[in-house]
């Protein structure tokens, strides 16, 4: 049966062009500006979906997206919903969550043994015996979920943008588009936002054929795309309001993040079906579908047609209908009507049966028939089309969102916004405004409060336009003993499931909500939350409004991952030497959001590069690059002051041109930071940070500046500078060609600072022994770092110096007994703890988390320590290593664990720090490690470092000056 | 759209922190802007007000013997990013600032795709320049160049 | 078809059995009086009954049956902790969870999925050996598996993370679960009841009353109401009941928010977290995706919702499962968390004499809520604080004897 | 998502600062005891109120105060932070 009708006055599609899609193979076509839905009905195609739980036919209900009855999938996409994706050509398409086709559905079986699934079966089965409860729930997943997921789509991710603007209005309908004029007017930006391809909403599908408003109509389509003050942002929806005034504005090109000084929710209301026996079959729709049917895609929702209504709409759609050249059979109404409408209809002929008390439908794979009754009569009418017009509920989530709240109004018999959050307005049908033309002076009014409040203005007084009668009927639902009365389409949720649910004690909103699952599918309850109240109420004898509202979250539709996510910004820094690191075959790791040279890769395998790299240090010379870590310039009077309060360690006592080892925990006393400081002048120090709290020491720096009043400024470095540890015994030679300052052991003893040239570039020179040979750590401007990198391995070369990555120096730092924060510190330990009882100096007045410390210190329960294994897994029964992390095991309990380990090519054995409790922190103790296997293995306390205890390779001048712990 | 971005650096970039810094400044250039503005002096020099105790500069003829004690001078070497055309079209993709409140002359510190980034507002036609720490240069540039050349809102902006 | 389901079907809802008994008039006077009705006040009541014959209480809920943190988290239950302490208290949790629906004659769909933990760092590798190191010396199933083993049981996962971050390996534990939430609170509601427990919905305490250092009641918005015994079990409300005694605690209040996709045919068996992107997921026995991310930036007592979650968290999970980007997110919620300094709870007695805790649950309190009820029974039935709970007393602070968890509890659910 | 007006830097989204803490008064360091020591660094009443905070602002470095609701959400005062000024008071 074809139903495409002749051409419609306002219709979307442009029959000139024309197009095919599929459905299961089936080809259709279609009109460009035809929905998928629209397209389908046009062909007399009915059945559009199955549903979820019994796989019954379902057809058009809102033609809105309020519901899914027509949801698809293509090769590309799950999920696509009917009603408001575009027909596009060659798109293929077949019905989501079938066992079979839409014609054919295996799934509807499940229809047959209904009776053994009421509501909530699944938490009163399967469980018992416990070991099948798997096979039952693989059987249950099966029958789950909607469209199907293929794991190789490849990821899509759209772009974002914020706009910003006075007064956004969402909903351009008579009332949307009306407040976005008057606001305009006042001089203020406004964008309109609309989920259609054009706007107009119930003007352009509900007043089609209402003459007196053609020229209404164009004036305000007019005067919005002349003012140029005014945006429409169509094809897009409000996903959600959130916090001061932000709408995400989700549109096909991707999300607009719009911010408003107010916002006008002109929204209106979702039609609510009414609920009876089959309401679900095709053919059975709300009359606001039908009239979007026929006037957007010009397409006959039935060739014979019923009306059920209990509002004035429900006539107008029998006008409608009429128009059309749709016969109208009869309009039930439930009550006794008295409107013009009703006599325009009752001029025509159309029969009118009042105050009707009851109502079934008939069919098996679509609507045959509707049975009513009045005065105790029933009767019978063959028919394929029944329209329900018996009421609405608001389309309020952005005002639920932006805190509002609504209470039941008896007069309008409608939810209306009671209190809203200031800046936010409603107008229209969501505010119980039903007049057209009290919609269009509701609409004025509010755009002039939603710019006053914009532009700070005192608020003008507005009139109340709302109903004097109601628009929907207060409880629009007819039993059956046989059931199959739906109310969640989505959910297949029928009137018997609540009546169960609510008498097993589900009896408040959110139980029923969550036992029956009513509102909890796609559609989010925009079609059945309503009647899931009103049911409730009649049920508990409560009033609607004692009965509450469950709340309207975020999205408003489902919004898609790809829109949401976004584009991916995620920052990534790199050094001033990445080049010459890529060049010299640098295999990178990441540190925070830094690039890092893990090691430099040649022909060996990873652990050889890395022992050339260790080797070359011991032996010759080594250079890295360790420009991440965090750079700080301390200047101003009171330096010395805010140093010895940031760290555990007095810095107030370091002379000019020395450096010092710093430590910084927190209020607890817990190590957070290290780091080398230096001092350039009475007033001016500078310090590092390690890589990954540069950002988050130098805020607690400024804050603390603030916080103890000091006249003192801290300015972070760390991008704008380079640094390189040139370590090794031929170091100090290699260096010398570069600069010449005097390196020699009197003139720039271990620990010292200078400031000098480095190549002609200012630099400084830090004496620095973190991997325990002799070593120079270079700082100098980021733009110079290049050249002296390359200067000084031009330089090594012939002493076969090796640029080395973050794992040699793990290894070299280990010899030397050096602690990583973070690595061999956890989110608890203390200096003392870390075995640094000298980094705390205690008989300083103050310092971040002294009164803690000096607490911890007798409090102390474990220690790190340094461990060499006695017999190394190369010689042992299994070749199995200790690993960082296993385990220390006593007597069958935990003891510690190992924090850092590795087998150390210089001394020629595996050695460790381990975090052990104070029973085993003995040196030449023994303690159990548990490999990862599960096998012990014994391993001894010794002193550290366990390389060059006496410390002569860094310092090869012996003790001289400076400022040693 | 159209939308050009070139990556350069200022050779006299210098960052002064300290006491009584608007006596130097006055010296240097015979005014102070105000607070959070700058003023553009001729080959891309500039000096912008960060606060009492802080100015950025690019300035030729700065030199740190100009110091006096209590006065800091650092140098910078930011990656400046210059955008021509409609830039304010590219930043609503990438900050959350709203720029109707941006007028010319303002210094503007701001974050831009995760980076801090300091911008001088130009005049209505002219272009933009930002710049950010040099170890986040090439990320900044590298993205705001994607954004241009992909972004269907640059291509029809939100109207339909 | 279950035999089971063969009884309802002849039945018209009216006949069934109440699930939940029509509520009782309130007392003026309860041996003990539960401070919310969640699933760890209704676990405390039904084992208060159940295991210590205690059945004069009334559960004071100010909402509804479930409707807190019980109803907004995201049902993951694990117990692959990093201290002992935290392991040997949810390893506990795990075993009565297995056992509830029986229990309960009510099935709450315990399902079993394997729980894997991404790491992207090295120093999260480390972490996640220490963990599984600590969990197989308590005998729980959980190690450290590499990128070929995650790939072959989550072959549809992006491991290269789009090239920032790619996965350096996991931690797996087998037993990691997925239970229904509501179904927890709506079965020891049940099982209380029948024994004899009061559940007494929209009633708020407004006040607790104490006279010389001891409980003697409870304010609500229904009058005073007697009891010498008072149990907090309020999560995120907790700041608000202590706040009443003068009680200050190192609980603050951050928001925790969840998003659920639309529902597609069930394809991801297991749960996936990944601390370093900020996400974990799972999917529902409905189809949709269920997921979650780290607590709120800043302290805030309420449960609205945020864009930048979604973007941050929608940013994420394409990175892990880049077709995911072609779902749509149909809704998201918040609860609050009450987080502690050392990520542990809060549990047993307090400075006040009838006044009992538990709190300080973070993000971790729906996995909990077996063995807390259980042990806060205990606890307050005997007046002896459960040895299971003794680590989590409020006072360790002061004590510096902080709990270790925070290395591992940041990053998982 | 919000905007804060903080003078001087102008309107500005709550993205771009970070979350510093309560502003709190840190006891003498000569002569605490330990139980006011612990109680400064662990207790607090955290109930909803209104209260003041540390925030910092990445692109300018700057930390403000903000008096803000912990029940709504709404920052109802905003000052930049003066040197001692939380040691005021």
């Amino acid at each position: 049966m074809k139903l495409r009708l002749e051409k419609q006055p306002l219709e979307w599609i442009d029959r000139s062009q024309s197009l095919t899609f599929k459905i299961e193979g089936e080809s259709i076509p279609a009109f460009k500006g035809d929905v998928i839905s629209s397209a389908l009905w046009a062909k007399g195609l009915k059945v559009m979906g199955r549903s979820f739980k019994y796989h019954r036919r379902r057809g058009l209900l809102s033609l809105a997206n309020h519901d899914i009855n027509a949801l698809f999938q293509s090769v590309d996409y799950p999920n696509i919903r009917g009603d408001v994706v575009s027909a596009e050509d060659g798109l293929s398409l077949t019905a989501v969550n079938t066992f079979g086709n839409l014609t054919r559905d295996a799934g509807s079986l499940v229809e047959s043994i209904a009776k053994f699934l009421p509501v909530g079966f699944y938490y009163r089965a399967f469980y018992s015996p416990k070991f099948l409860f798997p096979k039952w729930e693989s059987l249950i997943r099966h029958m789950a979920g909607l469209g199907k997921v293929d794991t190789n789509w490849t990821e899509e991710r759209k772009h974002k943008r914020y706009h910003y603007c006075d007064v956004a209005v969402i909903g351009a309908g008579p009332a949307g588009m009306s407040a976005a004029i008057e606001a305009a007017k006042n001089g203020v930006d406004v964008c309109l936002i609309d989920e259609n391809p054009f706007i107009g909403g119930s003007l352009d599908y509900q007043y089609v054929n209402e003459s007196s408003l053609e020229s209404v109509r164009d004036n305000l389509n007019q005067t919005i795309e002349e003012m140029p003050n005014i945006t429409v942002i169509s094809s897009a929806y409000v996903a959600g309001y959130y916090g001061d005034k932000w709408l995400a504005v989700n549109t096909q090109s991707g999300l607009i993040k719009l911010s408003a000084l107010s916002v006008v929710v002109a929204t209106g209301v979702f039609e609510q079906p009414a609920v009876f026996r089959n309401n679900d079959l095709p053919g059975v729709m709300n009359a606001s579908a039908a009239q979007r049917l026929i006037a957007r895609y010009g397409v006959a929702p039935c060739g014979e047609a019923v009306i059920l209504t209990s509002n004035p709409e429900g006539y107008r759609a029998a006008l409608d209908l009429r128009k059309a050249g749709i016969q109208v059979l009869a309009v039930l109404d439930t009550g006794r009507p008295s409107h013009d409408w009703y006599e325009q209809v009752s001029d025509l002929g159309i029969p009118v049966y009042k105050e009707i008390q009851s109502i079934e439908a008939h069919g098996k794979k679509q609507l045959h028939a509707v049975t009513f009754q009045v005065n105790g009569l029933s009767h019978t009418l063959d028919c394929d089309g029944l329209l329900m017009s018996v009421g609405w509920a608001p389309a309020g989530a952005p005002l639920y969102q932006a805190g509002g709240k609504f209470s039941y109004d008896e007069k309008v018999q409608q939810l209306l916004p009671k209190t809203l959050p200031q800046g936010v307005f409603a107008c229209g049908r969501i505010n119980g405004v039903f007049d057209i033309y009290d919609q269009f002076k509701d609409g004025k009014q509010t755009g002039l409060n939603a710019a006053e409040y914009a532009l700070n203005q005192t608020l003008s007084p507005c009139d109340v336009l709302k109903s004097p009668t109601p628009h929907s009927h207060s409880y629009p639902i007819w039993d059956h003993p046989k059931g199959k009365a739906f109310v969640d389409f989505d959910e297949d949720v029928q009137l018997k499931d609540l009546k169960g649910a609510i008498a097993q004690g589900f009896d408040n909103i959110e139980l029923m909500k969550r036992f029956s699952t009513i509102g909890m599918g796609p559609s989010q309850g925009k079609h059945s939350n309503m009647n899931g109240i009103r049911i409730l109420a009649k049920l508990t004898g409560k009033s609607i409004d004692q009965t509450g509202s469950t709340t309207a979250r975020p999205m408003f539709h489902p919004t898609p991952v790809s829109h949401l996510g976004g584009m991916r910004f995620r920052p990534e820094r790199q050094t001033a030497l990445h080049h010459l690191h890529v060049g010299s075959q640098a295999k990178f790791m990441e540190a925070g959001n830094w690039l890092r040279p893990e090691y430099y890769q040649s022909d060996l395998n990873r652990q050889a590069c890395i022992e050339a790299e260790v080797l070359a240090v011991r032996e010759s010379a080594g250079l890295i690059d360790v420009s991440t870590l965090g750079k700080m310039e301390v200047f101003g009077p009171d330096a010395a002051n805010l140093m010895d309060r940031l760290y555990t360690m007095t810095m107030s006592n370091m002379k000019v041109g020395a450096s010092r080892y710093a430590v910084m925990v927190d209020d607890t006393g817990v190590i957070i930071d290290d780091g080398v400081a230096v001092r350039y002048s009475e007033n001016h120090f500078y310090v590092t940070t390690t890589t990954s709290s540069s950002d988050s020491a130098y805020r607690l720096m400024q804050k603390k500046i603030v916080e103890w009043g000091l006249d003192a400024t801290v300015l972070n470095r760390t991008g704008q500078l380079a640094a390189m540890n040139l370590a090794g015994p031929n170091s100090r030679k290699i260096l010398a060609q570069l600069t010449d300052l005097d390196l020699s052991n009197e003139a720039f003893p271990y620990l010292a600072m200078r400031q000098t040239q480095v190549l002609g570039f200012d630099a400084t020179l830090i004496r620095v022994g973190f991997v325990g040979e002799l070593g120079y750590e270079i700082h100098l401007n980021a733009s110079d770092a290049v050249p002296v990198w390359q200067a000084l391995m031009a330089e090594g070369a012939e002493f076969g110096i090796q640029p080395f990555g973050v794992e040699a120096q793990r290894l070299l730092r280990l010899e030397k007994g050096h602690i990583i924060v973070g690595q061999d510190t956890d989110g608890l330990m203390n200096p003392f703890e870390a075995g640094m009882p000298w980094s705390v100096h205690l008989k300083k007045p103050f310092f971040i988390g002294k009164p803690s410390l000096a607490k911890l210190k007798s409090l102390q329960k474990r220690k790190l320590v340094g461990f060499e294994l006695l017999v190394e897994p190369s010689n042992g029964d299994s070749d199995e290593s200790p690993l960082e992390s296993n385990l220390i095991i006593e007597s069958g309990d935990i003891a510690g664990r190992v924090t850092s380990v590795a087998w150390s090519p210089n001394l020629d054995k595996t050695i460790g720090l381990a975090d052990v409790t104070m029973e085993h922190v003995e040196l030449d103790k023994l303690i159990h490690i548990k490999l990862t296997s599960g096998a012990l293995i014994e391993a001894k306390v010794v002193p550290l470092p366990f390389y060059d205890p006496d410390g002569k390779r860094q310092r090869p001048e012996e003790l001289l000056e400076g400022d040693v712990a | 759209m159209s939308i050009q971005l070139q990556s350069s650096s200022l050779e006299h970039l210098t960052v002064l922190r300290g006491k009584n810094l608007s006596g130097l400044v006055q010296s240097l250039t015979g005014s102070v802007p105000a607070l959070f503005h700058y003023q553009k002096f001729e080959n891309r020099g500039f000096i912008a007000n960060l606060g009492s105790e802080e100015f950025l500069i690019n300035l030729a003829d700065f030199h740190r013997d100009q110091l006096e004690s209590d006065q800091y001078a650092f140098q910078r070497g930011d990656v400046v990013i210059s955008i021509s055309g409609q830039w304010r079209e590219l930043m609503s993709e990438v900050c959350i600032y709203d720029f109707r409140q941006a007028c010319p002359g303002e210094f503007l510190m701001v974050l831009v795709a995760g980076v801090s980034v300091w911008m001088l507002i130009p005049e209505a036609t002219e272009t933009l320049v930002m710049g950010c720490d040099p170890t986040y240069g090439h990320y900044l540039f590298k993205t705001l160049e994607h954004q241009k050349n992909t972004s269907p809102f640059l291509n029809h902006g939100v109207q339909k | 078809m279950p035999l089971r389901l063969l009884k309802y079907a002849w039945k018209s809802p009216e006949e069934e059995l109440r699930f939940f008994p029509q509520e009782k008039p309130l007392e003026k006077e309860y041996d003990v009086v539960i401070i919310g009705g969640g699933g760890h006040g209704m676990a405390c009541a039904y084992y208060l009954a159940k295991e210590h014959g205690i059945t004069n209480v009334a559960v004071l809920e100010q909402g509804y049956i479930g409707g807190g943190n019980t109803g907004r988290n995201t049902t993951i239950v694990r117990s692959n902790y990093l201290t002992s302490e935290g392991v040997k208290f949810y390893d506990e949790s795990l075993k009565l969870f297995d056992d509830l629906s029986e229990d309960f004659d009510l099935n709450i769909f315990y399902s079993t999925r394997g729980h894997y933990t991404m790491a992207h760092t090295d120093s999260a590798m480390r972490t996640m050996r220490w963990r599984a190191e600590v969990n197989k010396h308590h005998g729980i199933d959980s190690e450290v598996v590499d990128v070929e083993t995650i790939q072959k049981d989550i072959p549809y996962m992006d491991v290269e993370c789009n090239g920032q971050h790619p996965v350096m390996g996991a931690l797996y534990h087998a037993p990691g679960s997925v239970a229904r939430h509501d179904a927890v609170a709506w079965g020891y509601a049940r099982g209380a009841q029948m024994r004899g427990v009061e559940i007494h919905q929209k009633t708020q305490v407004t006040d607790i009353k104490t006279a010389s250092g001891k409980v003697v009641g409870v304010e609500t918005n229904r009058g005073f109401i007697k009891a010498k015994k008072v149990i907090s079990m309020v999560a995120g409300s907790s700041p608000r009941i202590t706040n009443m005694l003068d009680i200050k605690t190192p609980i603050e209040v951050f928001p925790l928010q969840s998003c659920v996709t639309e529902p597609v045919k069930p394809f991801m068996n297991t749960i996936v977290v990944s601390g370093s992107l900020h996400v974990y997921v799972s999917q529902s026995s409905r189809g949709e995706l269920v997921m979650g991310a780290s607590v709120d930036p800043a302290e805030l007592h309420s449960t609205r919702s945020t864009l930048d979650f979604v973007e941050g968290l929608t940013d994420q999970m394409m990175d892990l499962f880049p077709f995911t980007s072609r779902l749509k997110i149909m809704r998201q919620w918040a609860g609050m968390s009450d987080i502690t300094p050392d990520f542990a709870p809060i549990m047993g007695k307090t400075q006040i004499d009838g006044f009992y805790l538990d709190s300080g649950w973070g993000t971790w309190g729906f996995k909990a809520t077996p063995i807390s009820g259980k042990t806060m029974a205990y606890t307050v039935a005997t007046d002896t604080t459960h040895e299971l709970i003794k680590p989590f007393s409020l006072d360790r602070f002061e004590r510096f004897n902080l709990v270790g968890e925070k290395g591992a509890a940041s990053v998982g659910h | 998502m919000k905007f804060i007006d903080c003078p001087p830097i102008g309107r500005r989204a709550l993205s771009e600062f970070v979350y510093g803490g309560l502003v709190k008064h840190e006891p003498d360091h000569e002569n605490v005891s330990e139980s006011v020591w612990a109680e400064h660094v662990f207790y607090r009443h955290s109930h909803p109120q209104i209260q003041k905070e540390w925030w910092y602002h990445r692109p300018t470095g700057m930390w403000f105060f903000f008096e803000r609701d912990t029940l709504t959400d709404v920052i109802h005062h905003v000052s930049v932070a003066t040197k001692g000024y939380a040691n005021e008071a």
